[in-house]
């Protein structure tokens, strides 16, 4: 593993020439082997939306109710009575091609840790996911996989699933989307963010130990599939939803008492990331001391131990004098707890382990020096007008057949599969309104919630794809009765070095602004999952978009069901 | 009606039951954690669905090995009722407070859905809110349903009546295909002999409330405060 | 010492596990699979240097725990 | 003859069930239980006499269905 830091090394690392010089400037040193594992994850493309950023910056963010926006693990919105709904979608591609069933459960474990480290209990879970060739083995092997892990996590966790979207393309044979959304409730006095403050407050570890899982599955998502990637066997999470449960249950207890300055998940990039951006929004330094770290392995290095992607693990900093409640709740509930490090005034990361130092890294520059690519884009050309369509079959025969193709047939398949009446709260269940509505709790309110994209009119017209998806949800959402207030996204584009590519995710962008800002249904968080492309076949893109409004009575939600005697009215042009 | 709500790390139906109680009887149920050991002045407990432990050994097989669960079994062995709804029910099995075992699902996957269910005998604390061989809906989700015994049990649960559930069709017919999981002889729950343990599969309270699609499950809840009542 | 408990449901219980793995593997063309059962494995690291007494504690756990003697048998295999 | 697969998670992958068995131990008051790892075992009638054939069967069976060779390994032993 101390193999010599150059160049080379860091383009195995994923750096390039470029960011490899700007390493050596902020460092003014030859970087240590775990200093370049700290730069390469944080400067991946996973965590760093270096080809992503400057497009994002044009999506509408904000509205009288936004509490939140992007930049927090996930979006808060004020819906009424004291509450706020906290949300965000997030993507397991590459994850879950390599091993479907763990690929998406640790998908869904990792969008659920970012809505309860805000101080919400999680109540719905959704999908979007793209496959393959329904036809082929390896899909249906792919497919089997995927659901089975969202079932089995979020069934295990007690977290209803309430609705979602499939649909299939053979651009997605050998790089399927499964994105996962999870919306949860706080009192919106009572939200957790993850600045750290306080010099010389304790950092603190709690959940699962830590062991050798995924390391660099950050760089992995951000780079494409090569043939061999099947034959690499990437060490692959396995998810452990029980101790997920518990974590939820600590964390909630802890958070209703006045213990916590910050939290954050360890996602990708797990302590690595969480500690960086911890001490970097809270411009302070941090020292952590890796021989604290509960660990499930034996003679783990200080590299592994950073970039480990171990699942079900959170990081807090912690009044002084509230630790001992802290620790008696995670005793409680059978977890880890750890102190692992300190605040500091330093404004670097200072790693220690075995008696030596094996980081030590000024902050601001890691953060403030990050690439940002304004990669080149070519607009996607415009389609073709159709001309006139043939009909071979006729409507009677026609209907029969979109009706048991694979994006319009019953997906019944799916969801009953998923327990989606957990928590006694579900008022529509998935399959019976356009949207799923869950009331909250000894409230009348409930929320509506969608997924929708449709990946074929992005391809034709990005622009136009965009802008489609947002309304699908708001139409959705509307369709229910419910009031639609804002957005998460899941951007699934091919490779961004590629001018086209990066021309559809700049117009798909252009036309969800245009639609966010014409519905007054802002982007509140999201995700961008680039390099979905194998063998240099980009997938179809996907701006999968999940919408979430408010109704303020559950008992007035319309869901599809008609009701016999009425009239049937068709509003718009056909 | 006094009842309690048995919470092991990893149950996730325990607020789905309280409210449930809590319609029926108009006071919140206690809730037990699983160290505990004392459930003196409870007229019921529940043990309720999720996944205890992960269910990652067999379902319900290391709740039942916890304190709390000595104390459920003196309580049962004082008379008093105890309601096992899924994960509560395969907990009752493994502790050996109700016969039999769950296996895996017939078909091998979790099933989330509706079912029908036939009420075997009226005259219990549990179903005497119903008539007996009434139908009614209810939600079940579960991995593990597939109830088994030995013949000469299942004889026996039949001859001394003990059957409390079976799945059927919305007509009331006792049919495979209304037979999900793939339960022996269609049993959905079942009965202690002095009817005072009922462990079942699906789940009655997450039907109570024609919000959440109904109220089909509500009889059970009504019919516990009324027999119980003190 | 390692203790090895295989647990396997008894002869007579369903095994639809078993049952569908025995299709799937004909489905791939492994036409002379007969029957076949699908069980566990628990691998236990026993602080205990006697290996008839490694044994006999991990027949009580497999009793008391690691098995449903209502629907499975097991084994115990003990190893250096 | 009758071959038996064990499959198991490869060391280092963490295995949530044998970690829950090895708590459910320690409070059953099992207090020498160490590590614990959880794994299948799916035993195979086979229609073939000569082991060193059932065990290659049984081995590509393994690699082709019974485990999932991206986080599991598996070992076959052939018996009479
Ligand atoms: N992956 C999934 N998980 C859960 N529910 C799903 C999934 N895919 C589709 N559904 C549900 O199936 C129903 C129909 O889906 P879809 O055809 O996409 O609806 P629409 O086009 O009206 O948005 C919806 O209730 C949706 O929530």
């Amino acid at each position: 593993m101390a193999r010599e830091v150059n160049q080379s090394l860091a383009r195995e690392f994923g750096l390039s020439a470029d960011e490899y010089a700007r390493v050596l400037d902020i460092m003014g040193r030859t970087p240590s082997f775990t200093e370049l594992g700290i730069f390469s994850v944080m400067w991946s493309e996973h965590c760093s939306y270096k080809s992503s950023r400057v497009w994002l910056k044009q999506l509408p963010t904000k509205a009288p109710w936004v509490i939140h926006g992007p930049g927090e693990n996930a979006g808060v919105v004020d819906i009424g009575e004291g509450l706020a709904a906290i949300f965000k979608m997030e993507s397991h591609n590459h994850p879950s091609f390599i091993e479907p069933y763990q690929g998406a459960a640790t998908g869904v474990g990792g969008i659920l840790r970012d809505v309860f480290t805000m101080g919400a209990r999680p109540i719905a879970n959704l999908n979007a996911l793209r496959f393959g060739d329904p036809s082929l083995p390896r899909t249906q092997r792919v497919i089997d996989g995927v659901v089975r892990g969202i079932g089995g996590y979020g069934n295990c966790v007690g977290v209803p699933t309430v609705g979602g979207e499939v649909n299939f393309h053979p651009s997605y044979n050998g790089n399927p989307l499964v994105n996962a959304m999870t919306v949860g409730i706080a009192r919106k006095d009572r939200i957790f963010l993850s600045a750290a403050a306080g010099i010389g407050n304790p950092v603190v570890y709690v959940g699962s130990k830590t062991g050798r899982d995924g390391i660099h599955g950050a760089t992995m998502a951000s780079a494409e599939f090569a043939q061999d990637s099947e034959e690499k066997r990437p060490t692959v999470q396995v998810g452990d939803p029980f101790t997920e449960k518990l974590l939820i249950e600590a964390c909630l207890e802890l958070m209703a008492t006045d213990a916590i300055i910050a939290i954050q998940d360890m996602g990708a990039a797990g302590l690595t990331s969480s500690s960086v951006e911890m001490a970097g929004k809270g411009g302070v330094g941090l020292d952590l001391d890796l021989d604290a770290v509960p660990q499930r392995e034996t003679g783990m290095t200080a590299y592994e131990m950073m970039l480990s992607e171990s699942q079900e693990r959170m990081l807090m900093v912690l009044r002084p004098d509230r630790q001992d409640v802290a620790r008696a709740i995670f005793e409680k509930w059978e977890l880890d707890f750890a102190v692992v490090g300190y605040l500091t005034d330093t404004g670097r990361i200072v790693v220690r382990h075995q008696g030596r130092i094996e980081a030590d890294i000024p902050l601001a520059p890691l953060a403030d020096q990050a690439p940002l690519y304004h990669r080149p884009t070519v607009e996607t050309p415009k389609p073709v007008a159709l001309g006139h369509v043939a009909d071979p079959v006729g409507p009677a025969t026609a209907l029969t057949q979109l009706i048991g193709c694979p994006d319009l047939c019953s997906r019944a398949w799916i969801w009953d599969q998923y327990d989606s009446t957990v928590g006694g709260q579900t008022v529509r269940r998935p399959g019976a309104a356009d949207a799923a509505v869950v009331k909250i709790e000894d409230h009348a309110r409930a929320l509506a919630l969608t997924t929708d994209c449709t990946p074929r009119y992005c391809q034709a017209d990005p622009e136009a794809g965009g802008a489609q998806a947002v309304a699908e949800a708001w139409r959705n959402l509307t369709a229910t009765g419910a009031t639609p207030l804002a957005v998460t996204d899941n951007m699934n584009f091919g490779n961004p070095e590629k001018p086209e590519i990066m021309g559809q995710f700049a117009a798909a962008i252009r036309g969800m602004s245009a639609a966010c800002v014409a519905l007054d249904f802002p982007v509140v968080s999201g995700n961008v999952s680039l390099y979905n492309e194998t063998e240099g076949l980009p997938i179809l893109p996907a701006p999968a978009i999940g919408g979430l409004g408010v109704l303020e009575n559950a008992a007035q939600a319309v869901g599809l069901a008609l009701a016999p005697g009425l009239d049937l009215v068709l509003i718009g042009e056909t | 009606m006094k009842a309690g709500i048995v919470v092991f790390p990893g149950i996730n139906r325990e607020r789905d039951m309280a409210i449930a109680l809590r319609g029926a009887t108009g006071q919140a149920p206690r809730m037990v954690w699983h160290k505990e050991t004392d459930l003196a002045g409870l007229d019921l407990v529940v043990i309720p669905g999720g996944f205890s432990y992960g269910d990652y050994l067999r379902c319900g097989a290391m709740a039942a090995q916890s304190p709390v669960m000595a104390a459920v079994r003196a309580h049962a062995q004082r008379g008093g009722h105890v309601l096992g709804v899924c994960n509560g029910f395969q907990i009752l099995v493994e502790t050996g407070l109700l016969p039999g075992a769950l296996l895996r699902n017939a078909g091998l996957r979790f099933l989330s859905m509706d079912c029908h269910l036939r009420v075997e005998r009226a005259d219990t604390a549990f179903t005497g809110r119903w008539q007996q061989g009434a139908v009614f809906r209810s939600p079940m989700a579960h991995g593990d349903g597939n109830y088994f015994a030995d013949d000469a049990t299942l004889d026996r649960l039949e001859g001394e009546g003990l059957v409390a559930f079976r799945y059927v069709t919305a007509e009331g017919a006792v049919t495979p295909e209304a037979n999900h999981n793939g339960s022996a002889r269609n049993i959905a729950g079942i009965f202690s002999p002095n009817l005072r343990v009922l462990g079942l599969m699906p789940h009655p309270e997450d039907l109570v409330d024609p919000l959440m699609g109904g109220a089909d499950g509500k009889p059970l809840f009504d019919g516990l405060a009324a027999a119980l009542a003190a | 010492m390692k203790a090895v408990v295989t647990v396997m449901l008894k002869p007579g219980v369903l095994d639809p596990q078993g049952k569908a793995i025995g299709q799937a593997l004909h489905t791939l063309g492994f036409a002379n699979v007969g029957e076949v059962r699908a069980g566990k494995v628990i691998e236990l690291e026993l602080a205990e240097t006697d290996p008839t007494a490694a044994k006999a504690q991990a027949e009580e756990m497999a009793r008391k725990l690691l098995a449903n003697t209502v629907i499975e048998g097991f084994r115990v295999e003990v190893a250096g």
